[in-house]
């Protein structure tokens, strides 16, 4: 039918596998708004839920390393690491082959995705999956964005991706959700792992709710590896929502620097505006 | 530094349990199977997580490796730490330590 | 510099591999055009030859199917059959990552290609080489479109692609050749291998000798494959190269159906003329 | 028909000097890494390539296992051209003959 949910999350693998190194009450709190976001999906009648990631080199090498992939398979694995490291048990996730076939048909008028009839889940997509359908009972859509293996898809790019994503899921008859996941200002998995820059995390989050394209295009990848650290080309995967919801207005339910989650832990929803798509009247 | 075939044997160590075992049962053979120097080989053989990651290995590669080799996450960290402190900042890739390597949390 | 040489050619493994049952005058005939792109390509100072090819299961699979990819390795390996099968003998061929790596970030800011450090180079692009670079001593930077696992994109992004391709080798300093290489109707490993429909090849070759757009991106895969077979699909590595050559025209060196080669046989060559590009004006 | 993961035991035998060791030494080791049907996996052991062809298996990955197990091109056609015969048209994928599989150059 159409996109019936948007909105972002964090990923990082210290919010389910370092849960009890973190300060209660704000991890707590955390944890309660991506509750509610798994309530608002599961009240918005989606059918299928479509989760824009970051992966983080569990299924794509350098060896061919597409700037958009997304997942066409039966079902998926994940967790890819070790379950007690991430504190998420191995299981399997529905997918939905046909639906991803004609979502990726109609991505790829206009963006040049790889398709992937195999996935394995790795923590950018199990964590938000963990909170948001923990029965694992609504068929998944993986994409990645690659945000770790430059040269990087640019984001003007992101946006169009965002763009196509969303002329795909109105022209659909499934209910569609859609959920894009990465961090903000982060080093992770390096020695600084759990610096965050709440300034630099704040404006930006800013520029997302007002869905304010220019602003959110401005960001140059030199700038965000200095002030926000690799973790921060990351940002591609809420970007992508801007462009998905583009015109409509965000609304921050939490955010919050947990340095043991190594990231400053966000939730957001983004209102669902009618789309102007000029790929129609072409 | 051959950055990209040591990160290739560490990202398939890290997603295939085969190249798991050929680790622990018969390291050289695999090492082998990819364009290393010797010191990256000795790097591998030996845990020098340090090494590794002032030679520009992704986090988010080498982390796994530290955990299979049996680092616990504090450990990880401060082996990074340690290869900075001993070897000065990261040479290759994105990976690079900002403020010296210090503060963050572990 | 820029852009200094483009053309097409086929590369069916017969035409190697199976070269002494061909009838020896077509066949020779053919092989002296082949020889005369070599000189041309040669005469026109090329640093490196991009070979924008539709491989055939040899580094691409449907777990991950890149729509369009670039290679960006030091060296490529080839070819990846058995020598003996294509007539080939297996060589090292050179590669120039730091060129590859610019020309990809520019053709990454308006279409999205996979990027690969390592390639298997197949009859796909080891034929033209056979032929075009014997000595193995210019650098080759490979491209893939896949024209083998469906969803297949659409023939309105090759173009894009051969737009975007121009616009990256006319900002590198390096002197680029481009050739293409994909065949016209053709069954390829099928029990119709052999099977060439001489009026639809020719009528494909009018359209882009003449690098009419609206007619080279008429073509539906439904039609293609039902008139044109499989190997059809590949038309797609052709009409990149008229996307590249936007506005310029082609000029048929060579077309005869060789059955035994599985394929109409063709050799030829576009014209260069600059290139109006609105990226630029953005 | 698992037609994916036939292919894509094919893909790695065509590409992979290890998976074609394992093809000749352990075929039951190898069909056992895949999710493949008891008939596919009989039609992989006994080189049934008119069985593999009907069933959707891509010509550009089906010839060079034919290869691989010793046809000739010729022989390799004439397979298809029986598996049509005797089976009928192909069921999947996208590699369907035409005219009923006659004609062509072999
Ligand atoms: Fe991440
Ligand atoms: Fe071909």
């Amino acid at each position: 039918m159409a996109l019936v949910f948007a909105g972002i999350c964090s990923h990082a693998p210290g919010i389910t596998g370092r849960a009890e190194r973190a300060e209660p009450t704000i991890r707590d709190a955390f944890y309660a708004e991506l509750d509610r976001m798994r309530r608002a999906i599961e009240d918005s009648g989606a059918e299928a839920l479509v989760v824009v990631a970051a992966e983080h080199f569990a299924n794509f090498f350098m060896n061919n390393m597409p700037a958009y992939a997304m997942g066409m398979g039966e079902d998926y694995e994940g967790p890819i690491e070790d379950p007690d490291w991430l504190g998420i048990p191995r299981t399997t996730i529905p997918g939905n082959p046909d639906l991803s076939k004609r979502i990726i048909t109609e991505v790829m008028q206009s963006v040049d995705v790889a398709y992937a009839q195999e996935w394995k889940m790795d923590h950018g997509i199990m964590v938000p999956l963990h909170f948001l359908t923990p029965k694992y009972d609504l068929d998944i859509i993986p994409v990645n964005i690659n945000c770790q293996g430059p040269p990087l898809t640019p984001l003007s790019r992101v946006w169009e991706f965002g763009r196509a994503l969303r002329r795909a899921c109105d022209a659909v008859p499934e209910k569609i959700a859609v959920v894009g996941t990465g961090g903000i200002s982060h080093w992770p998995a390096t020695p600084n792992s759990g610096k965050i820059v709440e300034d630099w995390d704040r404006d930006y989050l800013d520029a997302w709710v007002a869905n304010d394209k220019d602003r959110l295009l401005a960001y140059s990848d030199e700038d965000t590896l200095k002030d926000a650290g690799q973790g921060g080309f990351e940002i591609r995967t809420l970007t992508a929502i801007s462009g998905l919801c583009e015109g409509a207005r965000g609304d921050l339910w939490f955010y919050a620097p947990i340095p043991i989650f190594s990231v400053g832990c966000t939730v957001a929803s983004m209102d669902i505006i009618p789309h102007v798509n000029d790929m129609a009247a072409e | 530094m051959s950055l990209y075939y040591v990160q290739k044997l560490l990202y398939n160590l890290n997603r295939d349990t085969a190249v798991q075992s050929l680790f622990r049962t018969d390291i050289d053979a695999l090492l082998g199977q990819y364009k290393l120097t010797d010191d990256e080989k000795s790097w591998l053989k030996n845990g020098d997580v340090g090494e590794l990651y002032i030679h520009g290995v992704n986090g988010q590669i080498l982390m796994h490796y530290a955990a299979f080799i049996g680092h616990e996450w504090d450990e990880y960290i401060q082996a990074m730490k340690d290869g900075l402190e001993k070897h000065g900042q990261v040479r290759d890739g994105i990976y690079r330590a900002v403020d010296g390597g210090a503060g963050g949390a572990v």
